[in-house]
């Protein structure tokens, strides 16, 4: 085996994982619940491997480059996965008993190409890698076939097919664009384009590229299957979709733009721009008459998606950092709230703002729960969110994007809105039902951890940021 | 057929899919549809390979085409399931998330 | 014990006292402790003030001592302490003996009060003393404003100690805003001072225009609080509160110490000539208008209280005419004589039971030292030769004419009259006559109410042939001269009395008193303040409430509504069909297509 | 003790976190808790006013602890003579605050949570000495009156019209929840302004720094401090209730709770003044001499406006809230005057308006809970039965008029006295003249509610102040009289540190004093 192999151990352990999972399912005889329980056990051990082994290095041709940058990735992925696992574990055994292990493994496979995004430096790579993201993504969506809560429709085929329907016209566009790209050099490296000036062909195809990856952010205008997807979606799925692929879209976008596109940053800075500023808008102002949680936290992930890209459109180290702290903390904040909306929603029989009513007294730490992670996604001091937003506007001002850390400033606020709105009927609302609410063992740890953190990085962020950073840094410095 | 007739008919196709993943109310011209624009990626991919030489184009189609199959295979089995939960495959059905 | 000690225990014995029923709750819910608590308090500082003022007359210098009170870069912007001298030392005495008397008659007096109210009446009393002394040893305008306001508000919580009685409650409340509203121009006073001269001193070098402002400004604070026209609407108010309430505040000090203001800044005044021809002007209409309005007086506090207006307005006619020694003068001996009328007249109500003089009649059988007490009272306001009133009220003529005669002087002259015809008409209706039916059984009442009458009589006869003794103290001259002047005011007020008897000894009517009764009852001053009130400020301030609820607020509440508006129509473009969601994307796409091709 | 000031910060929130143990069913372990929470800090401050040298001035008692050193945060503490001064107000409004509260009557338990985490947010702003810090504390003072309001205050109907009358279709003015949103909605649009003003200093200051005390010896260029007043002035101002930024205050006050409304008027709405004072005078001091005359004008609007609106309600909660809204102009009309009486005077007012609207809001509370009204026009004659009560709302609406012998009187005084010293010397007459409008309906209402016959039926049994109850009244009664006749108490700590800053002032500002 040759050496540099090993830097793709932590994706071979998860595709492993994918298989074992399967392998056993075929077999027959174990539970779902304890396939659940041994994915996220896998993710653990593929997570804690990502600390033991030596995973940096460089693939032959410069296609895979491998260091801080790529590990920061991929353990925010198993994280992520883990959470969703954990999370997901009671809903399946209870409402799809007999199609666990697919679940599973597609959100391993799902994962397994998220991994491979960060580090790869050839267009080949890229794109397969982030298909491999994309496409069991249109599965697991509608995998609430024909269930899903009680007395809500059965949405779940419509939510994949929203999300298959987008998905696939962006990637068609995103491989127009590739094809006018690597037509002008002809070569699938992703700097291959000559610095100064490319033609205006590989131009319309750069930021072709740029709003088909745009999709997997849910940036607007790429944006409209992310509300009805979340609400048709299971919801703990939902909880992974929501912030796994919108890292893994930052990735890729930050490899393309930052790395391969750097000297063209004329070309898509503006472009990265208008995308921030369109999504902070409509995200923001869209979310205000949502009643149905989901759709809410839907669109308050686009308004998130804008905040994450104003970073990016700094294109300075510091930007890069500070939407790396960004989307780290969005992916402990956002898992927590729609685990929360989860838990209560099975006891309430509904995601409406109505069912949530009375939440803070039928089960006073998921109430509390709930409040900490809404507060986050405002921007709130002393939660994590607060830091993110407030190291983003500041990068970004540093990087002279002063208008639209304004126009994120006053949407903050707007913001505030429909997340007071939330803990409006979690606190104060008084429900029609008083039995508590309990969540299951799975996914109180799940709420737990990102509860912890959350909390903990909001009194103490500076490790957090110090680990961003030097990722970013590792990233520009090419490694 | 020059380059520039190449692009501008992968342009049209392009436009053409474009148009129907916008317009078509029926599940399969809408895959169709996605298809096409697909393909119109594929042919743009193939003739920057013939004029202008190298093996980034043509090793590109064979992985655009993986691509697209798996896609499209899963996009069918959803409209399997939309038939099965509507009856029909028209994809208006399709719209019962609250606005 | 120093000079300076002395003050200070002068000073701050009632505010010791004061404070102790107010910690103490239990001694003051019980009553009668409460009194003595309150008399022991103000008989010390009496004592204290009376020894300083032997002591004076025993050759001492005038003291001055002062302690920083608010700091301004580490310098004193404002200072308090205690100014002892010919004008303060007097007037100490003259407010603790007529507070002390007061004090022992409303003992008995207030006899029937429940014994929390009952305690809370002295404890009122002994904050007021506290704040009068407060006035009169301030050795700056700061100081004075400050004790102003206190005696302001012990005034207002005294009027309305009757809380119960809607009629007290309000004018209680109109007290205290129509001189709050007079104060403004005390504090703007002291502004203007303030920023020309950086100090609140009364001697501070300034120039004539700095001091006519200031002198103006204060001068508007003592037509308020000294009841000039036309602010004095309050005053026949006050007397809704206890009678020795009355005697005490709304008579002989409190009032007072709007005239005690100008004579303490008689250096600044004395800059301003315009000012004082104001002065001259209001203090005589004030005189005439409020006498004639006694005249038709059916109460007779309120009759009293007319005639507090009236003497006041004398004073400040004085003050105007730049004789500042005249004013004071007269403001010791009124003190006196109207305290001691309104307790006689707080006997006689206490006697029967009502204000109203038709009540009353042939009294003099029944309360021989009451009687005695109000015939040398009303000789002494009426000016009759010998009586105290009569060489202050003589020295106030003599000063006008001396600054020319004129129309305010014969103003005056026709008040000395009036004073003297109002009075006769009280004297015959309440005291002479055939004994009315409610005063069948009226009886005097203790000796707290008698002792104090007595008290009181002697100056209220003898403080006349102080004024000589009191001018050396104050560095004024004075000379008891036989002129014109004397002359005519003995004739006026001799002359006011027969009226009286030829009047109302046959129960007849005064004449003109049907049109002063009709002017009385329009009282087109009082009117037009409460339109003033209704219009003016409680107008525009449903306006200011109405703009601020459905215009400004309605503003804000318009953004909210806009933002929620606008994401409400916003979301129908979210049709939920999968083709429209396409469109999306393939425009999005073409926009950026654009804006690669167009940069 | 080196790490005082943490202490006195830390205390509430320790407590907090204590009660985060505590079943919520321990009721009275909540609430000594509390106490203590409160105490400590309280004590706190008065060892901090022990230990401050007045002689010295400057910043006292530092205690530094990193937070994101790699961003320039650091949480610094210190306090000038302002913050002496403010500190033993807040101390003295959480403890009678929780004892007035003592019978909160639902989930008592995150009640005091959230008082307890406020009230260390208004202790750090006041002691933090990098800019950073202070808008964090800022943030952590402002954002749990949503919950507060929203969970335990009360609504009422305010009847549609004017010309926007169909936004009632959307809002239930006058409920809590709307009360609750405007208000964090409003204040937050403040917090936006600040943290845009904040990115303007820290990226023009060369250092990179938040840190307080560099900021202010860095001269920033003209048209920079021209941008950051505005938004410091209107971004603190809302919570001062800067007119045309006041209109939550009223809602706001008039829903929330006895306790909240004691915190927020008496404490919180000082944030707002002191930001002004504390970021705006001092760190960008030629554009706030250029403002100066548009924020005096503001706050006379403030003040006169304030005092006519509030003459107009006939609900006791909104007089009160009202009379904030012109009290905190006159506050506003001190910082504008840029000189040492109108500054002194300003912080004097904050303490003096603190202590007399919490007193305020107590006895309120207590009327409300027996009666269970708030319209005047439904009271009478309560001081035959609640005399306790009639005697201190009477103390306190002295105050509010600025009656000598009260905190109220010194500190309008010298407030007046500035603006009166200053370049615009006519703002003290709207300012007098919003006294008298204070004298006017406050004695109004004192009236209609304690005097007139005794009342009948439902009223006549109304109790007087009871056990806990008495702590409120009784030491901010008292406050209220010690800091009317002995002013000094305070004002050395004040004057010291407006001194500091005044001095070095002129170097700075006359350099380039005039238009943008």
């Amino acid at each position: 085996m040759n050496a540099w192999l090993q830097i793709f151990a932590l994706d071979f352990l998860v595709a492993g994982a994918a298989l074992v999972v399967l392998g056993l399912d075929a077999v027959g005889s174990v539970s779902g619940r304890v396939l659940g329980w041994l994915t996220a056990g896998l993710l653990g051990a593929t997570l804690a491997a990502s600390f033991v082994l030596e995973l940096s290095g460089t693939a032959p041709h410069g296609v895979y480059v491998s260091g801080a940058w790529v590990l920061f990735f991929k353990r925010l992925f198993l994280i992520a996965g883990i959470l969703a696992v954990l999370g997901s574990i009671d809903w399946l055994a209870e409402r799809t008993p007999r199609r666990q292990a697919e679940y599973y493994a597609l959100m391993l496979f799902s994962l397994s190409g998220m991994m491979l995004l960060p580090g790869a430096r050839d267009w080949v790579l890229l794109l397969v890698a982030f298909e491999l993201m994309g496409v069991p993504l249109y599965v697991l969506a509608a995998y609430a076939k024909t269930d899903g809560p009680a007395g809500e429709p059965k949405l779940g085929p419509e939510a994949g097919l929203k999300l298959f329907v987008t998905g696939s016209a962006s990637s068609a566009f995103t491989l127009f664009g590739l094809a006018l790209v690597i037509g002008t050099t002809g070569e699938t490296r992703l700097s291959a384009l000559p610095e100064g000036g490319p033609s205006p062909l590989a131009a319309v195809g750069m930021l072709l590229v740029l709003g088909g990856m745009s999709f997997k952010l849910g940036a607007v205008p790429f944006h409209m299957w992310v509300p009805d997807t979340y609400q048709g979606a299971p919801t703990p799925f939902v909880a992974f979709l929501s912030v796994a692929p919108k890292a893994g879209g930052l990735a890729a976008l930050s490899v393309v733009l930052l790395s391969g596109w750097a000297p063209q940053a004329t070309i898509w800075a503006p472009a990265v721009v208008a995308l921030s500023a369109a999504s902070m808008v409509v995200g923001n102002v869209f979310a205000v008459p949502q009643t149905d949680v989901r759709r809410l936290l839907g669109f308050s992930g686009i308004a998130q998606i804008g905040y994450v890209l104003i970073a990016l459109g700094a294109g300075t180290t510091e930007g890069l950092a500070m939407a790396l702290f960004f989307i780290a903390t969005y992916v402990f904040t956002n898992v927590g709230a729609f685990l929360v909306v989860h838990a209560a929603a099975q006891r309430s029989g509904g995601h409406e703002l109505s069912n949530l009513a009375g939440l803070s007294r039928r089960s006073p730490w998921l109430g509390a729960a709930l409040l900490v992670f809404l507060l986050s996604l405002a921007g709130i001091p002393f939660v994590v969110g607060f830091w993110a937003k407030l190291f983003v506007f500041l990068a970004a001002w540093r990087a002279g994007l002063t208008g639209l850390v304004v126009a994120g400033v006053v949407l903050a606020v707007l913001g505030l809105f429909y997340y007071l709105s939330v803990a409006r009927s979690t606190f104060m609302a008084d429900g029609t039902q008083a039995e508590p609410v309990r969540a299951s063992p799975a996914l109180s740890a799940a709420i737990a951890v990102c509860l912890v953190a959350v909390l903990g990085l909001g009194l103490w962020p500076a490790p957090l940021v110090e680990v961003a950073s030097r990722a970013a840094t590792a990233f520009m410095q090419g490694q | 057929m020059t380059l520039s007739l190449c692009i501008l008919l992968a342009s049209a196709l392009l436009a053409i899919g474009a148009y129907g993943v916008a317009t078509r109310k029926e599940a399969v011209p809408l895959l169709l549809s996605v298809e096409l624009m697909a393909n119109a990626a594929n042919i743009l991919f193939a003739s920057f390979g013939h004029f202008r030489g190298g093996p980034a184009g043509q090793i590109f189609v064979l992985f655009a085409l993986a691509i697209t199959v798996a896609e499209v295979a899963v996009g069918l089995a959803l409209v399997m399931l939309i038939y099965r939960r509507h009856g029909d495959t028209a994809l208006d059905l399709a719209s019962e998330a609250r606005q | 014990m120093s000079p300076i000690t002395l003050a200070v225990v002068a000073t701050l014995a009632p505010a010791a006292t004061a404070l102790l029923l107010l910690v103490l709750f239990p001694l003051r819910h019980r009553g009668m402790p409460a009194a003595w608590v309150t008399l022991l308090g103000s008989a010390i500082s009496l004592a204290a003030s009376c020894k300083l003022l032997v002591d004076r007359i025993g050759g001492a210098a005038d003291e001055r001592a002062v302690v920083p009170w608010i700091e301004e870069r580490g310098r004193a912007m404002a200072e308090i302490g205690v100014q002892l001298d010919g004008v303060s030392l007097p007037m100490l005495v003259i407010v603790g003996v007529v507070a002390l008397c007061v004090q022992l008659f409303s003992v008995a007096y207030m006899h029937d009060e429940p014994p929390r109210a009952f305690g809370r009446y002295f404890t009122l009393h002994a904050l007021f003393l506290f704040s009068m002394n407060v006035v009169v040893v301030a050795p700056n305008l700061l100081q004075l404003f400050a004790g102003w306001e206190l005696v302001g508000l012990t005034s207002y919580l005294l009027i309305g100690f009757y809380f119960a009685k809607p009629s007290a409650a309000q004018a209680a409340v109109k007290a205290f805003w129509m001189t709050k509203l007079a104060d403004m121009g005390f504090l703007f006073g002291l502004l203007v001072l303030y920023v020309n001269t950086g100090s609140f001193e009364w001697t501070a070098p300034t120039s004539t225009v700095v001091a006519t402002w200031v002198s103006a400004l204060l001068f508007v604070a003592v037509v308020g609080k000294s009841a000039q026209f036309p602010l004095h609407i309050w005053l026949p108010d006050a007397m809704e509160g206890p009678t020795p309430v009355s005697a005490l505040l709304h008579a002989a000090t409190m009032v007072a110490a709007g005239v005690f203001l100008v004579v303490r800044a008689d250096p600044l005044f004395a800059q301003a000539p315009a000012t004082r021809e104001v002065m001259l002007w209001i203090g005589a209409v004030t005189a005439v208008f409020a006498a004639g309005l006694a005249l038709v007086q059916r109460d007779i506090k309120k009759v009293l209280a007319f005639s507090t207006c009236s003497q006041l307005g004398y004073m400040v006619a004085a003050l105007g005419a730049g004789n500042a020694f005249a004013g004071f003068f007269h403001l010791g001996t009124h003190a006196f004589f109207k305290a001691l009328l309104f307790l006689a007249a707080g006997s006689v109500i206490h006697a029967v039971h009502s204000n109203d003089l038709g009540d009353m009649g042939g009294l003099r059988k029944r309360l021989p030292i009451t009687t005695a007490a109000f015939v040398i009272g009303a000789l002494s306001l009426a000016g009759v030769p010998g009586f105290a009133g009569f060489f202050s009220k003589d020295l106030v003529l003599t000063a006008l004419e001396g600054r020319g005669g004129g129309a305010p002087w014969v103003m005056l002259l026709a008040a000395a009259f009036l004073t003297a015809f109002y009075m006769g008409r009280v004297l015959i209706k309440a005291f002479w006559g055939e004994l009315s039916q409610k005063a069948e059984h009226a009886h005097e009442g203790g000796l707290s109410m008698t002792g104090p009458l007595v008290v009181l009589m002697i100056p209220s006869f003898a403080s006349g042939f102080l004024g000589g003794w009191l001018a050396g103290q104050v560095k004024a001259e004075y000379h008891l001269h036989l002129g014109l002047t004397p002359v005519l005011a003995s004739v006026m007020a001799v002359a006011g009395l027969v009226a009286a008897v030829v009047v109302f000894g046959r129960g007849g009517q005064a004449p003109g008193a049907r049109i002063l009764e009709k002017l009385d009852a329009w009282s087109l001053v009082d009117r037009t303040w409460a339109t003033a009130y209704r219009l003016g400020l409680l107008g525009v301030a449903s306006i200011a409430g109405w703009i601020d609820r459905y215009v400004i607020d309605g503003l804000m509440n318009l953004t909210g509504w806009s933002a929620i508006e606008g994401g409400a129509s916003a979301r129908r473009l979210q049709t939920g069909l999968v083709r429209d969601y396409a469109l999306l994307v393939v425009v999005g796409v073409v926009v950026l297509a654009l804006m690669g091709v167009l940069r | 003790m080196s790490h005082l000031l943490a202490i006195t910060v830390a205390a509430p929130a320790i407590a907090a976190a204590v009660l985060l143990a505590i079943p919520a069913t321990a009721r009275t372990a909540i609430r000594v808790v509390s106490l203590v929470g409160a105490t400590v800090s309280f004590l706190g401050s008065l060892q901090v006013a022990a230990l401050y040298d007045r002689g010295q001035g400057g910043l006292q008692l530092l205690d530094s602890f990193p937070v994101v050193p790699s961003m320039g945060i650091y949480l610094k503490l210190a306090v000038d003579g302002w913050g002496v001064a403010l500190l033993i107000l807040t101390g003295v409004i959480i403890v009678t605050g929780v004892l007035a509260s003592w019978s909160v009557g639902k989930r008592d338990k995150e009640f005091f949570l959230l008082l307890l985490v406020l009230v260390a947010g208004v202790f750090g702003v006041f002691v933090a000495q990098d800019l950073f810090v202070f808008f964090l504390f800022y943030e952590i003072a402002v954002l749990p009156m949503y919950l507060l309001i929203g969970i335990w205050g009360s609504s009422h109907q305010v009847p549609a019209g004017g010309p926007f009358k169909f936004v009632w279709k959307r809002f239930e003015v006058g409920s809590k929840e709307y009360a609750a949103m405007k208000l964090t909605l409003m204040l937050l649009v403040g917090s936006a302004a600040i943290l845009v003003a904040m990115f303007l200093l820290w990226g023009h200051s060369g250092a990179r720094t938040f840190d307080l005390q560099v900021l202010e010896g860095t001269k920033f260029p003209i048209h920079i401090q021209h941008l950051v007043f505005p938004l410091v002035w209107l971004g603190f101002g809302s919570l001062a209730g800067v007119f045309p930024f006041h209109t939550w205050s009223p809602d706001g006050h008039a829903s929330a709770p006895t306790a909240v409304s004691m915190l927020h008027a008496g404490v919180l709405m000082k944030l707002g003044a002191f930001g002004v004072l504390r970021i705006g005078m001092v760190l960008v001091p030629d554009a706030a001499q250029w403002w100066a005359p548009i924020v005096g004008a503001v706050a006379v609007i403030n003040v006169l406006y304030g005092a006519l609106c509030a003459a107009s309600q006939k609900d006791l909660k909104y007089i009160v809230a009202y009379s904030s809204v012109s009290h905190m102009g006159v506050v506003m009309l001190g910082v504008a005057t840029v000189n040492a009486a109108g500054w002194n005077g300003a912080v004097y007012q904050m303490v003096a308006h603190g202590i007399m609207t919490g007193l305020f809001f107590a006895l309120v509370g207590l009327v409300y809970e027996r009666a269970h009204t708030r319209a005047i026009a439904k009271m009478g004659g309560f001081a035959h039965v609640m005399p306790v009560v009639a005697g201190f709302f009477t103390l306190a609406c002295l105050s509010s008029l600025g009656l000598p012998g009260t905190a109220g009187f010194v500190a309008e005084f010298m407030v007046f006295a500035g603006a009166a010293k200053g370049a615009s010397a006519w703002w003290a007459i709207p300012g007098v003249l919003g006294a008298f409008v204070t004298a006017v309906y406050v004695l109004r209402a004192c009236k209609a509610i304690f005097w007139g016959p005794a009342p009948q039926g439902e009223y006549a049994q109304l109790q007087d102040v009871q056990r806990t109850e008495w702590a409120a009244p009784l030491v901010l009664g008292s406050l209220l009289v010690v800091f009317g006749f002995w002013p000094r108490l305070l004002l050395d700590f004040i004057d010291v540190a407006s001194q500091g800053y005044l001095t070095r002032l002129p170097a700075l500002a006359l350099a380039q004093l005039g238009a943008p």
